[in-house]
């Protein structure tokens, strides 16, 4: 027996060292890659936080949850890029997609919101699966559905990669990630602005609150509606345009939507900070764990990690990390 | 119209609370079943039942499933497809395991298993609502499906990393595996069915089912009630993913024929079940019925459909059509009738029973 | 739970309330307040709107967890307890805005508050026969008799969500009655209601009391009311106990005179 | 009356109660019944005592009456929804010894006027609501004096022995029950009836029907009215058919679907409301099932009587038929619960042919009588095959009929009453030398048929100046038959010529307005709306169409009209507790309006009193419009 309860002991003390121990002292062994994995985890992050922006405008505005936001994304993107192949100067490119975002965010309001005005949220949820798939068969009817190539260049997004010698070692950042991580902010920035100082930004600060509210600015619902949905599809495009740089236009890019929503979860559904922050955290968290952790089993664990976080953080605070505490009444 | 429901009337409790206390009723669902257990297996042909009622049953199933889930207790699951790979890989594991022990009883069994599952992964409902409840069982969804990719003991270490389906008779007939004649599989999956549809109708009509709807439409006055949420939403997890697992192993089983978890079991199965049971009708058995088939026949109507109109089309083409109309068909369900296929049925039989009588 | 029932005779306190205070982040809804509730009477606290009567409640029936003081119910003393518990130890309660299953039909909606003395195994439940149709139907007997008692036999299978509110305010004074409480909270039973409404109303109010014995406390806005059925009164206001006595008394109370009974009502 | 028990286990009663229908055979209610009655006996009932029964159709009250009649006292069935004033009346009058009652309310009322009762020794409640905390000994539950008499018998079985001696005691020839007259004209009068006769005419006309132990019916008329006594009391226990009593009043029309009666009698007033309520549900329905509608019940005007009567029909009018009978008659009886009716009755006042002819023509077996309480119950009756909705019908089996000079209809019936209760000269005015019952309705024989033709009360039957025949009720079933009138009350005994009140029907014309988008505030308001008296100028001049049709009422055709602005209402005398019209009473209340009628203004003022609901009393003053009515010349073209 011994020699098994050794043994055993023995692959305890394994596992306990490989998940405890040894990935610190990997990241402290080569702390150029650990920063590469960290800024990796940034700029995912950071594009994880624009999507979850999209879903968080929408919700605070009309509180439907757009799971279409993933589609609109890929949808932007792939408009862009199919009018430049049709020969359209890429900045008229980006204006026209632009024009049919807004036409997108009009039809949504009249097509979908408007007759489902009032209905549970579980309803409009659904609804915007619906949308999701209308999308999804409208793209590829129209731009085929194999994956195109971001017209980086023609926007005039850099290229290459600085390296930056640090810590013993290299760590590389790609010129468009940084590109990637300055628009966002500005973008951010922008929104916030919008939302604090234009009357239609207060509107929509009202109608988070109260619908009545938002009336007594003088602003109807159904333009409130689709103003929003238009600045998502905005956030979309970009988010779209970034994406698509890094790797390529494709509708796999939709399921990233699915990952914005433990980001909402972490920032709480009505934050715009907290999606930002939701967003890095899951973004480095998963990135970290699955260079140092994801090995021990067989990798691939980022397809989950980011749920499990989410999860966790749950269990502990429902209402998100800058949502407010929910008092039940009745 | 057809109802004549004049001099029936109850004088004891057990004939007024029966599930069906119109007579015109018990004669309809005798009718249909008669259809379903005769008619069909010796009428139908092959494709019909390929391509029609087999997919149609195992959705049905898995759509009562989380209709007993979100419909009954208002819990949305985004991790049915996963649910019932559990169900599909635990059958594979009993019946590569133990080969002597019936394949119908491991379909049911593996049930349990998924059942567990879903229990696991139901703990978080208590403190959860909503979205983020939906959020925590993509929370399986993804993880499950990794475990089914990543975990080759779950596939028996096939190369191909898919469930191969083997030889199994009932009664000395091929149920499952290359050999097992459409009909059979099909009586098999339908007993199944008409089984388990019968033991929820039952559930949902008991205490438990009150209790589920009872949370669903009310929970703070439930637990006022003393129902104890934690316990219903749990057993509501454990019954729904037990439908679901069953569904799963039946699907592999009965219907596929093998398979690769991420294209049987992925995010979109768990999406397409949520439809079928929202345009079916939430909280309502029927309702799942109606959802499967009209989601699970739709492709097919398309497909076959729209050629038949005079449209042709590449492959392709109809498949984004496809897309396109289901899209379209969600949305305009849920604005005609938020409540689902169900709602206008029952509609409808409720102007046949006041007939002449618009109410 | 009715070993103590036994045990508290009629007249005797059934629940005592003793300096509890609450409050929800900064805002205080319920400052040391204290009063007593006997078994068999019908007790009334009343105030203006945001007096913190509803959050009294909810702090009796173990919703809400007050941050001081302690709660007796049938001699047990506690401070926290789930809503679940305090329901199977004998309290029910109405609410203030309807708080019915409105998916379901009235007979499901009574059934349900029988629910905690339902207890017949999952497996009889899964073929609804043998013991589980032999509960059901032993339940739906019980039921049958409050249907009786309340007077709404006609919509006995009607969804509850197409009635009238003042109907659903009697369905769900029927689903309460089927837990059979010790202790029932009634919430501004007659908010909202017509004067016939009403006096249906009060009438079933005293019945249940009289007939089944069962203490109740409620909130009612409707002064005549308070004054005709209740047995004694507590007055909160701003969170605080304001008066506490028989209707008479409380009329003569110089405050109460001053911070409600004044206002128009 | 106990001969009952002889169906052993065959269900006599159901009652809907508890959501379900309990059901007792007729062993179980002989069981009760007796035991019942050893509780009243010990309570101190004896032989010839009065015990009143008040409140809706429950079994429990009709066991009272049982048991009652057991020891050989007498029950008097009392109008349950009649205000304490007036059941004092009757109660005092028959010095009831006890009181039966249903519940809460109607102990109040008893109690309230208990001390004009000093007979009044116990009243017992059959449902014990709010009723606890009543401290009265005379105050007994109905269940304990039958648990009460049945451990008696345990404690000493000689008292069965002794109960059935008691039992025997009964002579038929003993008064069995009190009935008192919703009294048309003046007070109320109670009418005594033996059990012996009770008994041969209810088995008359069992057989006459062939009514047996597995026909169905459903009590819902008030107890103290003579046909819920006769029909389902007096011919369930002779002929064993079962009893079913509803939930409650809401619920009487669902409680009827479930039990779809096999028998089924009602006053023309159920049949009419009825038929109001349908045209009303038909008006909501979509325009395809509209068309339907009115298609198939045309055909089935044209057609479906002559079928129910057995005469030769076309081919294709019975194809068109059973078309209809599958997608509107069967139906609409399954909804209204009529599907399963073996034989319908109507009586009390005379039917509108038109309305009369609607449900014959669904192929409901409906049929007419005439008799009234002092008969128990009818004087003739239809036969299958003869059914006509202008008369009555030919004798009854066992009765004799004459007319009197003046055209009164006379009659002897084998269920004939033995005389007013506590009222000789009363009895004395009703009798005849040779023992028949003077009527006070106007009638004649139809030559060819032998059928005998109600015209109306002989002493509303009167003569316009011209000479021309008047029947006033005979013209008013015309226009009641329209589902916006309500009730209609007709003028012109010595007048030159016919005119009328009518009352609209709130619902029929109210969904009329809400359809045409009529605003009014008020009952009063939209009586007295312009579009309203078109539509009902309308009616009337149709009436007068049809009047034209027929020599001998050509005369009575309505030149002027008004709409009354408020409902007729028994709470205000205008109509009996069986909603009768009170003529006279009318006439006199509303003189302004009728002299207006005549003197040809088009405005006049009224201010009447009312009495509301909760018994206070107010009055109502309005301006009342005139309408005029065009009438046309006598259409000699076919004779009646």
């Amino acid at each position: 027996m011994p020699i098994s309860a050794w043994h055993i002991e023995g692959m305890v003390m394994d596992i306990l060292f490989k998940v405890l121990i040894d990935p610190f002292l990997q990241m402290g062994a080569m702390p150029d890659l650990f920063v590469q994995t960290i800024w990796d985890g940034f700029v995912t992050g950071v594009l994880y936080a624009l999507i979850a922006l999209g879903f968080v405008l929408i919700f605070k505005a009309s509180g439907v949850f757009n799971f279409a936001q993933g589609i609109m994304v890929v949808f932007a993107a792939l408009t862009l890029v199919g009018l430049y192949e049709m020969g359209l100067p890429a900045p008229l490119a980006v204006l026209v997609t632009l024009g049919v975002m807004f036409v997108l965010a009009v039809a949504i309001e009249r097509v979908v919101l408007r007759p489902l005005v009032n209905q549970p949220d579980i309803i409009l949820f659904m609804a915007t699966f619906g949308i999701t798939y209308f999308l999804i068969g409208l793209g590829e009817l129209i731009f085929g559905g194999n994956p195109k190539q971001m017209i980086t260049d023609q926007l005039y997004l850099p290229r290459g990669a600085i390296e930056v010698k640090m810590l013993g070692g290299f760590v590389q950042f790609q010129k468009i990630d940084i590109a990637a991580a300055v628009i966002a902010v500005v973008m951010i920035v922008a929104l916030a602005v919008f939302f604090q100082k234009t009357r239609i930004g207060r509107a929509l600060r009202a109608v988070a609150d109260s619908h009545k509210a938002a009336l007594s600015v003088g602003i109807s619902l159904n333009q409130i509606w689709v103003i929003v949905w238009f600045t998502a599809g905005i956030v979309a495009l970009v988010t779209g345009i970034m994406w698509g740089a890094r790797s390529d236009v494709s509708f796999g890019l939709q399921v990233i939507a699915l990952k914005a929503l433990p980001v909402l979860i972490l920032g709480g559904f009505t934050s715009v900070p907290g999606a930002i922050v939701g967003g890095l955290i899951i973004g480095i968290g998963e990135k970290l764990g699955e260079f140092y952790w994801g090995p021990l089993v067989g990798g691939g664990i980022e397809s989950w990690l980011a749920y499990c976080i989410a999860l966790g953080f749950l269990l502990f605070r429902p209402q998100g990390l800058f949502g407010d505490k929910i008092i039940e009444r009745i | 119209m057809f109802y004549r429901e004049t001099g029936q009337f109850k004088t004891n409790y057990a004939d007024d609370m029966a599930v069906f206390p119109i007579l015109q009723d018990r004669i309809g669902i005798a009718l249909i079943l008669v259809v379903a257990f005769v008619v069909i297996p010796l009428a139908g042909s092959n494709f019909l039942l390929s391509s029609v009622m087999i997919p149609f049953l195992v959705f049905s199933l898995a759509s009562i499933g989380l209709n007993i889930l979100t419909g009954y207790t208002g819990l949305i699951s985004l991790g049915t497809g996963a649910f019932m790979g559990v169900g599909a890989y635990a059958c594979y594991k009993l019946t590569t395991l133990f080969p002597e022990v019936n394949i119908v009883v491991w379909i049911v069994a593996s049930g349990f298993f998924s059942a567990l599952v879903g229990v696991l992964f139901g703990l978080p409902s208590l403190r959860i609502k909503g979205f983020y409840l939906a959020v925590a069982t993509l929370a399986a969804q993804f993880f499950l499906q990794w475990c089914f990719t990543r975990i080759p003991w779950l596939y028996n270490y096939n190369a191909s990393g898919a469930i191969e389906v083997g030889q199994r008779t009932l009664f000395g007939i091929n149920v499952t595996g290359a050999k097992a004649s459409l009909e059979a599989r099909y009586m098999v999956l339908l007993t199944i069915v008409t089984v388990l549809t019968w033991v929820a109708s039952n559930i949902m009509h008991g205490r438990i089912g009150r209790s589920f709807m009872a949370v669903r439409d009310m929970d703070i006055a439930a637990e006022l009630m003393g129902i104890d949420l934690l316990k219903t939403k749990l057993l509501a997890f454990a019954v729904s993913s037990f439908y679901a697992g069953v569904a799963g192993a039946a699907m592999m089983f009965l219907w596929y024929g093998g398979g690769e978890a991420n294209d049987a079991f992925n995010i979109n199965q768990s999406f397409l079940i949520l439809f079928m049971v929202i345009i079916g009708g939430l909280g309502s058995m029927i309702g799942s019925f109606f959802g499967a088939a009209f989601i699970s026949m739709l492709p097919t109507v398309l497909k076959f459909g729209l050629p038949a109109l005079g449209i042709p089309l590449a492959g392709a083409t109809a498949e984004h059509l496809t897309y396109i109309l289901v899209g379209a068909l969600i949305i305009f369900f849920l604005i005609v009738e938020p409540h689902g296929l169900a709602r206008l049925w029952q509609i409808g039989k409720q102007k046949l029973r006041m007939w002449p009588f618009p109410y | 739970m009715t070993v103590t029932h036994e045990t508290i005779g009629k007249g005797e306190v059934l629940l005592a309330v003793d300096q509890v205070s609450l409050s929800f982040g900064g805002i205080k809804a319920i400052t040391d307040v204290s009063f007593d509730i006997r078994k068999g009477e019908i007790r009334a606290i009343i105030g203006p709107n945001g007096a913190g009567k509803t959050s009294m409640l909810n702090v009796i029936n173990g919703f809400y967890h007050p941050q001081q003081g302690k709660i007796t119910f049938k001699g047990q003393t506690r401070s926290k307890m789930r809503p679940s518990v305090a329901a199977s130890q004998g309290i029910a309660r109405t609410f203030q805005n309807v708080a019915l299953f409105k998916g379901m039909s009235t007979l499901d909606n009574i059934m349900s508050g029988r629910t905690l003395k339902m207890n017949s195994h999952f497996f009889w439940q899964c073929f609804r026969h043998g013991p589980a149709m032999a509960e059901e139907i032993r339940h739906r007997e019980f039921v049958e008799d409050i249907i009786d008692f309340l007077e709404i036999q006609a919509i006995r299978k009607v969804p509850v969500g197409k009635l009238p509110y003042g109907l659903q305010k009697r369905v769900e004074l029927g689903r309460a009655l089927a837990m059979e409480p010790d202790l029932l909270l009634l919430d501004e039973p007659m908010a909202g209601m017509n004067l016939e409404e009403k006096e249906d109303m009060s009438r079933f109010i005293i019945d249940v009391n009289t007939q089944y014995g069962t203490t109740i406390a409620l909130i009612e806005h409707d002064m005549g009311v308070v004054m005709d059925l209740s047995d004694r009164v507590v007055v909160l206001e701003y969170g605080r106990k304001l008066a506490d006595g028989t209707p008479d008394e409380v009329k003569a109370d110089q405050n109460v005179i001053d911070a409600y009974l004044g206002v128009a009502h | 009356m106990r001969n009952a028990v002889l169906y052993g286990d065959l269900p006599a009663l159901r009652h809907k109660y508890l959501g379900i229908w309990q059901t007792w055979t007729w062993a179980d209610v002989a069981e009760m019944v007796r035991a019942y009655a050893q509780g009243l006996h010990d309570l101190g009932l004896r032989h010839g005592d009065t015990i009143a029964i008040i409140g809706t159709n429950r079994p429990k009250l009709y066991w009272s009456m049982m048991a009652a009649q057991c020891l050989g006292a007498i029950p008097v069935p009392v109008y349950a929804d009649s205000v304490a004033e007036e059941m004092v009346y009757v109660l005092e009058h028959a010095g009831v010894k006890m009181a039966a009652v249903q519940d809460q309310e109607q102990v109040d009322k008893i109690f309230s006027v208990a001390d004009r009762l000093p007979a009044l020794k116990a009243v017992l409640y059959d449902w014990g609501r709010g009723l606890r905390d009543y401290e009265d000994d005379r105050l007994h539950s109905i269940d304990s004096l039958i648990i009460g008499g049945r451990s008696h018998f345990q404690k000493d079985p000689r008292t069965v022995s002794a109960l059935d001696d008691l039992i025997e005691q009964g002579k038929g020839s003993d008064v069995s029950v009190i009935l008192y007259t919703s009294g048309t004209t003046g007070r109320s009068k109670g009418v005594m009836l033996s059990a012996e006769r009770c008994i041969a005419a209810a088995t008359d006309s069992v057989a006459f029907d062939q009514l047996d132990e597995n026909d169905q019916v459903l009590a819902y008329l008030p107890l103290a009215w003579v046909g819920d006594h006769y029909m389902n009391y007096a011919q369930g226990l002779v002929a064993g058919f079962c009893m079913a009593c509803p939930e409650s009043t809401e619920t009487v029309e669902q409680d009827l679907r479930e039990i779809g009666p096999s028998f089924y009698f009602a006053p023309p007033r159920v049949f009419e409301n009825l038929l109001t309520r349908v045209t009303i549900r038909m008006e909501d329905a979509g325009s395809f099932k509209r068309w339907m509608f009115k298609t198939f019940i045309g055909i089935a005007k044209t057609y479906g009587e002559d079928i129910l009567n057995g005469k030769p029909v076309p081919l294709g009018g019975r194809l068109l038929y059973a078309l209809g009978n599958l997608l509107v008659y069967a139906p609409l009886k399954n909804v209204l619960g009529f599907s399963r009716i073996r034989v319908g009755y109507t009586a009390g006042e005379a039917i509108g042919p038109e309305l009369f002819s609607f449900y014959r023509s669904l192929g409901m077996n409906l049929k007419q009588l005439y008799g009234q309480t002092e008969a128990f119950l009818y004087v003739t009756v239809q036969p299958d095959g003869e059914i006509r909705a202008d008369t009555v019908g030919p004798l009854a089996p066992n009765v004799e009929i004459r007319l009197s000079e003046s055209g009164e209809v006379l009659f002897k019936s084998p269920g004939m009453f033995l005389g007013y209760f506590k009222d000789n000269e009363r009895t004395a005015e009703t009798l005849t030398d040779d023992g028949f019952i003077k009527t006070g309705d106007a009638g004649f024989f139809e030559p060819e048929s032998g059928h005998l033709k109600i015209i109306d009360r002989a002493k509303d039957v009167g003569k316009l100046k011209s000479g021309a025949l008047f029947p006033p009720k005979y013209v008013e079933n015309k226009l009641k038959f329209f589902p916006n009138i309500k009730e209609a009350v007709l003028f012109g005994d010595g007048q030159d010529f016919a005119t009328c009140f009518i009352n609209i029907d709130l619902t029929a014309v109210g969904n009329w307005a809400e359809r045409n988008n009529v605003s009014y505030a008020s009952y009063q308001e939209l009586a007295g709306h312009p579009e309203v008296y078109d539509m009902i100028a309308d009616h009337v001049t149709e009436t007068n169409r049809s009047l034209a049709r027929e020599p001998l009422m050509a005369g009575a055709q309505i030149k002027r009209f008004l709409i009354l602005h408020k409902e007729l209402d028994a709470d205000d005398g205008e109509l009996t507790r069986t909603q009768k019209v009170r003529r006279g009473f009318i006439a006199e209340r509303y003189a302004p309006l009728i002299e207006a009628l005549y003197n040809g203004t088009t405005l006049a003022d009224i201010t009447t009193e009312v009495t509301f609901e909760d018994g206070r009393k107010g009055s109502i003053s309005a301006r009342v419009k005139i309408g005029d009515c065009p009438v046309f010349a006598p259409d000699t073209g076919k004779a009646a």
